[in-house]
């Protein structure tokens, strides 16, 4: 039964973030951008360090899971609305609020959705209570996220892990980092698994945090790993080389981070947009709907182009969300939304600068960070060319070698 | 079911909507896309085009029973799809084929009862009855808010003056609903064919060409007082379940693009391998799912706004606005994927071109 | 000393242009588009056949082109507006009438261009009064002009040419046609090599005529070649395989075609643009330039960018003219200014269309037919993409082999 | 010679403008981008900056020679190439140095004979005077047709009440140049630094921040009556001379970021090749090429048009436009193309982004 509204139980979800973009995060939103490399101390309200679970809790937690399972089985069948539809609703307000923030709530992590994605029980008991980042580039490789030359060789019990990752965010406040690394080089992507390391681990040495256009609130560090050496069960997935598989296993947490990208997207646009006809409003502006476009001003007929992107693209990553609770396979939607989004994004949020002329360019207002967070989220997870690049194979049948 | 589902984000058909689809879409490629060339080079619709279109039976669908119809409730998602998968087929006799209906749904939408019992029943009929809404004016910043074709209280009645432009089938129509200013505000006229001071000519235009659009004029055109559309003309509601049809039917003429240029990319080789090996072109068809997709979903949500009985207004002019933008885009993407076949008329691009370029120029016409 | 101003001598030329497409080509535009593969009579004014030239005329003709020479001498050093700048204020001004009848007008072929590019005096005397179409692409090469199937093999005094030619303008109306053939296609490039083959040489056979989306008046022919034999002198160029010269003999043409087509399509979107100017005029849209862009209506606001995107096309056109006519290297520039101007006669005739409404639409107006003819002229002489792949390859210094 | 050569379509440089061209390139490259990134960080110009740029000479070149000047004539071409090759440096950094030009070119352009021995002789001098134009307005819908600063008749002088926004080097300018509506029509005023009512306040940007934008307001400051420009202000042509230094600028910058990116991405290897090798790249970069001189033969015309005295409003509406359009796409594009890379404070590529920002928002502060 088609219908694109949100269900009223998401309603409560999405108020609640919107409370912590406008009360928590937009007042220091300014403050961070300029202090960049400092904690927001504000955040730990949020969180601060989490206990690992006792032996009790952990049991409870199962109980649950077993009490979700049967409602699951119940469910067979129909339509859901979960984490993942959820998730994008959440994620989009909050970063209306301030996407470097929201990046910096302490305990959420890009590495805990690869946690929860491929972990075992017993490892997501070890490392769900974990506050982890995720580390992939390194300084020689960007989009070739295959090509990586971090090392992980088993030694008794042990994993030693050496090489260098760049841009991790969120790498010098988390306590753990999933590293990407080969386990032989030669045998190409296959190879390649991912690990848990605690930040404390001896031979895991912060290098430095880069300063960046936008999104100053986040960290994003450089992280060295000096044979660097972690438990045998830290690493994520089976430690087989299996070719036929192949990448599938580190890569498969792209399809629920992708979209989660599109939404932060989504939600620094939607503060460009808000505040833009606002402020457009105050000087008499109204993008009224009451003229069909050709009959109403420049400025209408772009404030209108601008939530027609915006919506196209928050119903495209709805729909990679939503393909997602439904357990449909979204790769592709996953990358469409991303690309989508990524370019609607920058686009809405300079032209809300240049729409707002000095009031736009100048700090008095957010305009111009939001102009400045937008463009990365055009690039991580996957440039704009990267998920064109997917889109184009999935749509066409086409293997790596030959669309390259 | 014993608990209510609560209402979810979904993007599942039912299975009602499943079935339409398959055999709209059957329909679709036997009777329309392999007969679309023929039709353009003719300027008319297949022989029997409109007898076979109305054995699918939507116009008698959502007409009450005691009409002679099955009496189901109105939906403008079913009208949407219906749209967009006649579309895939061929754009110009889609409209042609859902003319009728959009005028039945527009008496159902807003007609008085009296005036259901008139015009519905030929509709629910076994032979082809044709209708049509004249909306659109010649003048080149037509502005639907500002119409310049006027009606007068004349007697019990009214006289209606103007000229109509892109009236689709109009010179086959048993009735026309004719849209005019009368006392500054809009309302809507049943003219029946052969009324005096109505003059009908047909007029080519770049595309849809198979669906004769019609330019109407009216001199003193005399109608009861009858005539008159409900009680007061929701000229805004209208003209947007007609933005939702037009979307739609860019939905599924860029559909129609999207899945030719793929085949046709990935078996053309150039310099060796298949064209789609290059970024240029492989990102270019990436494009244009990405952009279809959009427009597609901003259609759908419009649509079933309309149907939960929500404001849609705002919902269907961004659908409108991309499918105008994005669908011209999609064409003339098409057209350059194929170089200079997709010049010649023997691919289906450029008659696809020709075609999207209407998207943002046609108004009223489609009505979900 | 800067001046993107019109000379004065070339106004005259423009005059001229504009009245021949007022004058002529205008009022049978319509009839021309709907009686496809008819010839348009009209035209028969401005040339029908010519006769080959006496040798006195050819004496004469060697007197002037010393007499060139020499005034060349002189100007040495002096920047030039010669036939190439005149050659493309000439194109836009007739395509502003009608491209399609442009091309139909007798006498004036593609082929024309080549053998002026490349033929030796003796050729050009022989070939000079040709009615020359130009016949490259096959059936299946299209923007691959290296790959071409068609054969010449000398045999005695004579080429032995095989092979089917498509896309080929005004192939049916010219008189000879200049055909791309391979003396040995396991050489690559470098054999390819152009031949001047009148239309009525035995085995020289029309096979159709394309029915095309616009530029109805203008026939697109294809032509097979059946053992079809030409003297061995009819070779433009050398016959010998330099595989280091390679394919830059049949190829340098195109850099004085592709700002011709620029041309074009700057005729065809500024008679989009005029007439929608006026019809708007008429209406009350006033795009006087009064007010900043996003102070206008949304309407003048893309009349704006309309007539921005155009004349910046139109200088990109003019300065590859304005290298070539003064023997500066245009090659890039000259894909430069085709890939702008093939990209913006083709926006702009598809919005006017759209601004216009119905009245664009329509047939009663030409409009639509513009938005029909642009099409091509971001096709022909090289699409879009190969422009742009022609462009990177100079500016990043890349071989095709390298950027593909 | 003998014959005098007629006026030709000419790309060509004088010999004085490739010498300047050399000499300010030269400065660009070691004054300027070398000392860019540490400017933006700090928020001001380089030490000593101001100093060396006006060794360059150029303030004084146009000034009369009674005044202490060279006394060429006005040359909004030169001026224009000089905006273009100070901004390939850094484009906070060439509107500053360019700042005092804009205020001599205004005065030379607009100015009475007494203002010009007033103001003008100071700007020959050896020692760095710094000057300004006070136009634009903080409100978002900032129209210079329409100014909210007003100036009233006061005695035998003038009052002036209003706030201007986004004033380059305004805090150490001995003088600026405030528009404002005096009855009804645009006029400018010389107002002194240190006048009563007058508080300038630093003001921080996306970009241009070793500019030291300022906010100025003017609260009921009094100017005498010889403080207003001229007779009666041609504020459209200001602002056209305007509209052509700025588009110079984004010219400029554009050509900074073409050559980073095209050595970058040659040099960048992914999946094995340089990322050149990528149809997405590699045509992204001759998109750059394209628009980049497609926007500088729009800038070149109408810079040319303003010193042959021909009517130049139109070309530099439209040069104006360009750049603003395809400035900002060039330099969010040059970002793209250094992916993560291009986001970090290291290169050079977000700096522009931030820069090109303002090309369509900046009014009058470059005047050529």
């Amino acid at each position: 039964m088609i219908n694109l509204e949100l269900p009223p139980k998401l309603e409560a979800a999405r108020q609640g973030s919107r409370g912590l973009a406008e009360q928590l995060f937009r007042p220091i939103s300014r403050k961070y951008d300029k202090q960049e490399h400092d904690y927001p101390e504000e955040l730990r309200v949020l969180g601060g360090p989490r206990k690992a679970k006792t032996a009790e809790q952990i049991k409870e937690e199962q109980a649950l899971r077993e009490l979700a399972k049967a409602q699951e089985a119940k469910d067979e069948g129909k339509v859901k609305n979960g984490n993942n539809v959820q998730g994008i609703v959440s994620v989009t307000e909050m970063c209306r609020g301030d996407v470097g923030l929201m990046l910096s709530v302490p305990g959420v992590g890009l590495g805990n959705a690869a946690i929860s994605a491929v972990a075992t029980p017993e490892q997501k008991a070890r490392f769900g209570h974990c506050y982890a980042s995720m580390a992939i580039t390194e300084p020689s490789t960007g989009s070739d996220s295959a090509n990586i030359s971090t090392t992980a060789v088993l030694d008794g019990d042990e994993w030693v892990i050496n090489g260098e990752k760049i841009f991790i965010t969120a790498g010098e406040r988390c306590d753990h980092v999933v590293v990407w690394a080969t386990l032989d080089k030669s045998m190409g992507k296959a190879a390649i698994k991912s690990f848990v390391v605690p930040r404390d681990a001896p031979g895991c040495e912060l290098v430095g945090l880069e300063d960046k256009l936008g999104l100053r609130a986040s960290d994003t560090a450089t992280i060295r790993f000096d044979n660097c050496r972690v438990p045998k069960d830290n690493i994520l997935g089976s430690p087989e080389v299996d070719a036929k598989k192949g990448f599938g296993g580190v890569m498969q947490t792209f399809d629920n981070t992708r979209p989660t990208v599109a939404a932060m997207a989504l939600g620094v646009a939607r503060a460009s947009l808000d505040l833009t006809t606002e402020i457009l409003k105050k000087e008499g502006v109204k993008a009224d709907y009451a003229k069909d476009m050709w009959h109403s001003s420049a400025i209408e007929a772009e404030l209108y182009r601008m939530e027609a992107e915006w919506d196209a693209a928050r119903l495209l990553t709805m729909k990679a969300a939503f393909m997602s609770d439904n357990k449909e396979p979204n790769s592709m939607e996953a990358s469409m939304c991303k690309a989508k989004a990524g370019r609607m994004g920058n686009y809405v949020t300079l032209r809300c600068v240049e729409l707002c002329q000095a009031m736009g360019y100048s700090e008095t207002e957010l305009l111009e960070k939001w102009a400045r967070d937008s463009k990365i989220l055009d690039i991580f997870e996957g440039t704009q060319q990267i998920q064109l690049l997917i889109v184009a194979r999935r749509l066409l049948g086409l293997s790596s070698a030959q669309l390259k | 079911m014993s608990e209510q589902q609560e209402p979810l984000f979904d993007l599942t058909l039912t299975e009602d909507q499943q079935l339409m689809r398959e055999t709209v879409s059957r329909f679709a490629t036997s009777e329309m896309r392999e007969k679309s060339r023929a039709a353009d080079e003719a300027g008319e619709a297949p022989e029997g085009f409109y007898e076979r279109a109305l054995e699918l039976g939507f116009n008698m669908v959502q007409i009450p029973e005691d009409l002679g119809g099955m009496g189901a409730e109105r939906s403008p998602i079913s009208n949407m799809l219906l749209a967009e998968d006649l579309a895939v087929g061929d754009m110009s006799l889609a409209i042609g084929a859902l003319s009728a209906l959009s005028f039945v749904n527009t008496v159902l939408d807003q007609g008085s009862e009296a005036q259901k019992k008139k015009w519905l029943p030929r509709f629910a009929e076994e032979d082809v009855h044709q209708a049509t809404i004249a909306m659109m004016e010649p003048q080149a910043r037509f502005d639907s808010t500002d119409l310049k074709t006027t009606a007068k209280k004349d007697g019990d009645g009214y006289v209606i003056d103007g000229v109509k432009a892109m009236v689709p089938v109009a010179a086959s129509s048993e009735v026309m609903l004719v849209v005019a200013t009368l006392d500054g505000e809009p309302a809507a006229f049943f003219v029946e064919a052969g009324a005096s001071g109505l003059a009908i000519e047909k007029q080519d235009h770049m595309g849809l060409r198979p669906l004769e659009l019609c330019t109407v004029k009216l001199e003193g055109v005399k109608v009861g007082a009858d005539a008159k559309l409900g009680e007061k003309l929701d000229l805004v509601r209208m003209l947007d379940l007609g933005k939702i049809g037009i979307s739609a039917l860019a939905v599924g003429t860029c559909q129609a693009v999207l899945d030719y240029v793929k085949e046709y990319c990935n078996e053309r080789v150039a310099f060796g391998e298949p064209i789609t090996y290059r970024q240029s072109v492989a990102f270019m068809i990436a494009d244009i799912a990405i952009e279809l997709e959009g427009m597609r979903l901003l259609t759908y949500r419009a649509a079933a706004r309309a149907e939960q009985g929500l404001d849609f207004h705002e919902h269907a002019y961004r659908a409108h606005l991309q499918a105008a933008e994005k669908g011209m885009k999609i064409g003339t993407d098409g057209v350059q994927l194929l170089g200079g076949h997709g010049f010649i008329r023997e691919h289906m691009v450029e008659l696809w071109y020709r075609n999207l370029r209407a998207i943002g120029i046609l108004s009223g016409c489609v009505t979900v």
